[in-house]
């Protein structure tokens, strides 16, 4: 195996993270494209990691334990606040969200 | 202390692990088909029919009157009336069921049948095990399956049995004396009617000599 | 046949076995014989558990439980697996068909994969990898989501209310069950179950060098089995599906064979969680004295198994079930700053140990002091939470 | 050969795992299908030989995050019926898929384009203890830091999805 592949799966990993992110209306379902998108990361950083040429540094690695760690409080304060909003407006729809602006 | 209760609590169930199996005591159940519990006295589920001596057919204390017919609520009773008589326990010729069925599907056991009946003869059972792999023809009870003997009746419901019997015992009794009664006066009028009879012979017979028959002398013979 | 013979009885086997085939397919071959080793011995197990766990309650209750299949009722797993296969499988019209199937299957799947790295004698380890406890812990995370599954799919109250009180029951006792279990990794210096299985394979005199023989150990140990009851929704934690309030949680709407999966999934959960805490705390596979050793390692193993299955049962016959509140408070109150102070209290065993020397006398007052922290939080922190709660002998005002 | 065949099945698992969850009309089902790529991405976590990390991340993942997703799911009642299709897409969706399968595209070009080290057949063995060694030496603060951002995370969580009647209580 080689690393193109890997990186190759990321990229669309990440596209399609990128795409939820973008088009869906449910604050949830965006939170789920943004968690997309640290997972392709991630798949980079741990490719890198294994076909990189110091892997007994375990640089990437750690960077995605991280990362992994990061993640999941990103997702906690998130959904957190999406549950907060539907509280205050009984919706998740970020359309209907838009009215914060004004 | 802390968690002294659930540690107190294991303990006991400990304890009862052991002790059923040391002393047969403790177990507080019976192995049901082979070993079962007596009633109690008031159980009652489906009715019955009640029979006296050994014959089923015979003894049978349904006179086929069907007021329980009748007055059942969810109407599960069915009864055919024979078309013949045949003497019931105190020897008075009376109807008996031709058909006699339950269906125990649909007996909603009040025991209304067993309060109206005048004979003693519907009475409630205690037998439970009456699951069938027939869902219709399995749940009707014809008149063979509900005649039970009057020695079934006093072992399930003894003080009922008692009370019924004695009841029964005095009816007959009195149906017996005042047929004695009967007897008697029917005896002592045949008595002072055949000696009226006698007169009344000796003048038919002297009749008779005029040629005439003696037919109403017959109707007079006991 | 030799003692160290019989104690590698199932690896010569397995060895023998997988010698008869090609050398390019021995590797598999043994693994696959691994795995149906596995699959064959602890759903064994678990038929044997069904029955006894019922016989041993109506014990409890002074019944005499199940006796009609067999001899003594020993055959009534058998009974029960013939009319669970031949009982129609019923799907409610709106259920979710893919995910109401997917549910069981997912939860049996996980729960099996924890069984890889359980090591059930000397070399008797199916996968020895170096993250073996957290692979048991990862797979145990993913049953929380088939549970889930089986309570959404199947668009029934009680089904997602069994799911959710599961789920978050489990979340909570998740966190002490890993906290308890960290002590001994700690101690260990490792992850991998073999190793803290080594490690904890000494005797002082006669007796073994187990973890619960010490004061964190004893502690971490406690909390496991409590953590462990919960997670596996054993009484008297079985609130998701307290048949008294759900009918059966989050596998109401299931019946036939996926039912059966529900209740093998269950009982192996029990077991391997059990399998875990012998691991760890209770040295595995070694024998609890020096002069025992000679009997093989796996029937120790083995014996230990059923004796924790008894302990679960005989939880079972006696508590009753918490309450939600109850729950919820007991994990995050009382268990969760327990297991932290014990991790602390397992810092400072080793800290001492390497403060005081190797002495009798340092060994005693190190053992005294990490014990004395540990009972000193135990009744403090029970005594505050307990006057918090206010608990008063129970009024029957609206009965009356 | 038998790793290329593994890689492939992987990739697909994940793959449609991400794009189930971005197309599927139930919310719980767009949840499960990403706990399905977070188990594809785990298990090539492994097949790279990256043993802690993919065992972390399903017990993050799974454990964790997916159960989050669906309980924010299930408490936005958002599991009931299916949303109408009009509402699934937001307001400029033909613009986000224009804009993300682009991204793709870019990355992807990028990707062959560049010249990669094809090596990576000396599949170094890290183990457990090393990665502790790691984290509690040379990546101590970054840890620490971790640490405390969970912990602020988790009392941030709790406080924001607190209801309002209780925080004006305390």
């Amino acid at each position: 195996m080689t690393l193109t592949p890997y990186l190759i799966v990321a990229a669309l990993l990440f596209a399609i993270g990128l795409g939820i992110a973008l088009t869906r209306r449910n604050a949830i379902l965006v939170l789920i494209g943004i968690e997309l998108m640290l997972n392709a990361a991630n798949l980079n950083l741990i490719a890198f990691w294994r076909f990189g040429p110091h892997p007994e540094l375990m640089t990437g690695m750690l960077f995605a334990l991280f990362s992994i760690a990061v993640a999941a409080a990103e997702a906690s304060v998130g959904l957190g606040l999406v549950i907060a909003w539907y509280r205050h407006s009984k919706t998740t729809d970020l359309d209907e969200m838009a009215r914060m602006k004004g | 202390m802390l968690g002294e209760g659930i540690l107190k609590g294991l303990g006991e169930t400990a304890r009862n692990f052991v002790g059923s199996f040391v002393s047969e005591d403790r177990l507080t159940t019976v192995e049901y088909p082979e070993q079962r519990l007596l009633p109690i006295e008031n159980t009652r589920d489906f009715p019955f029919l009640v029979y006296d001596g050994a014959d089923p057919d015979a003894g049978l204390r349904c006179v086929s009157c069907q007021i329980c017919e009748k007055e059942c609520p969810p109407k599960c009773i069915y009864i055919v009336k024979s078309t013949d008589k045949k003497p019931d326990y105190v020897g008075k010729p009376q109807f008996y069921p031709a058909r006699f069925d339950i269906d125990i599907s649909v007996c909603m056991s009040c025991q209304i049948c067993v309060e109206v009946c005048p004979f003693e003869a519907i009475k409630m059972d205690t037998e439970f095990e009456l699951s069938t792999d027939d869902r219709f023809g399995g749940l009707i009870l014809d008149k063979h399956k509900l005649a039970k003997s009057n020695e079934h009746f006093q072992r399930i419901h003894p003080t009922e049995a008692a009370e019924v019997d004695a009841r029964l015992a005095e009816e007959k009794e009195k149906v017996e004396a005042k047929a004695k009664a009967a007897a008697e006066a029917a005896a002592a009028k045949t008595a002072a009617e055949s000696a009226a009879a006698k007169t009344a012979a000796e003048s038919a017979a002297r009749k008779a000599e005029d040629g005439s028959s003696g037919s109403d002398a017959e109707g007079v013979k006991p | 046949m030799n003692s160290a013979t019989l104690d590698q009885f199932f690896v010569l086997l397995q060895h023998h076995l997988s010698a008869l085939f090609p050398t390019v397919l021995q590797p598999w071959v043994s693994m696959i014989l691994g795995v149906v080793g596995i699959v064959a011995v602890f759903p064994a197990i678990f038929a044997l558990t069904t029955v006894l766990e019922r016989k041993g309650l109506g014990r409890m209750q002074n019944r005499l439980g199940p006796n009609r299949v067999g001899p003594f009722g020993i055959l009534q797993p058998i009974a029960d697996a013939i009319k669970s296969l031949t009982k129609e499988d019923i799907v409610p019209r709106s259920a979710d068909d893919v995910v109401h199937f997917l549910a069981p299957v997912v939860l049996v799947v996980a729960i099996f994969l924890g069984y890889a790295v359980l090591p059930v004698g000397r070399n008797m380890v199916l996968l020895n990898i170096d993250a073996g406890i957290l692979l048991f812990f990862a797979v145990g995370a993913s049953t929380e989501l088939s549970i889930f599954m089986a309570g959404w799919s199947s668009r029934n109250k009680y089904s997602l209310l069994g799911a959710m009180r599961a789920v978050a029951q489990m979340i909570s006792y998740e966190v002490p069950l890993l906290l308890a279990a960290v002590v001994a990794v700690m101690m260990a210096g490792s992850l991998a179950p073999t190793a803290i299985v080594q490690a904890q394979g000494g005797f002082t005199g006669i007796f073994p060098h187990w973890y619960v023989f010490t004061p964190w150990g004893f502690a971490g140990f406690a909390l496991f089995v409590v953590a462990a009851l919960a997670e596996t929704n054993r009484s008297p934690f079985d609130l998701p599906e307290g048949e008294s309030e759900l009918v059966a949680g989050y596998f109401t709407e299931y019946s036939g064979f996926k039912f059966a999966l529900f209740f093998l999934g269950e009982y192996l959960g029990m077991m391997s969680i059990a399998g875990y805490g012998i691991t760890l705390f209770l040295g595995g596979w070694g024998a609890p004295f020096s002069f025992l050793t000679f009997i093989p390692s796996w029937a120790w193993f083995f014996a230990k198994l059923f004796l924790a299955i008894f302990f679960f049962i005989w939880l079972r016959g006696t508590l009753p079930r918490l309450r939600q509140d109850q729950l919820m408070n007991f994990a995050w109150k009382f268990m969760l700053p327990l297991s932290l102070l014990n991790l602390c209290v397992a810092a400072a065993w080793r800290f001492l140990g390497e403060c005081l020397g190797s002495g009798t006398v340092a060994e005693v007052m190190r053992w005294l002091v990490c014990a004395a922290v540990l009972v000193l939080a135990y009744i403090l922190l029970a005594r505050t939470l307990l006057r918090r709660q206010n608990i008063r002998p129970r009024s029957y005002r609206y009965a009356d | 050969m038998m790793e290329g065949f593994i890689f492939g099945l992987l990739a697909i698992l994940t793959l449609v795992g991400a794009l189930a969850a971005a197309v599927l009309r139930n919310l719980v089902h767009c949840a499960l299908s990403l706990s399905v790529t977070f188990v594809g991405l785990a298990l090539m976590y492994l097949s790279l030989g990256a043993q802690f990390v993919g065992l972390s991340q399903i017990l993050v993942y799974i454990g964790a995050v997916a159960i989050l997703v669906v309980f924010a799911i299930l408490l936005t009642r958002g599991a009931g019926a299916l949303t109408p299709h009009r509402l699934i897409a937001a307001a400029g969706w033909r613009l986000g898929w224009i804009a993300s399968v682009a991204v793709g595209f870019v990355l992807i070009f990028a990707l062959v384009r560049s010249p990669l080290p094809a090596s990576g057949d000396q599949a170094a063995k890290v183990t457990v203890l090393q990665i502790g060694q790691a984290l509690m030496g040379p990546y101590v603060l970054p840890l620490e830091v971790v640490a405390i951002l969970l912990t602020v995370a988790l009392i941030g969580a709790v406080i924001v999805a607190m209801p309002e009647d209780q925080k004006e209580m305390r």
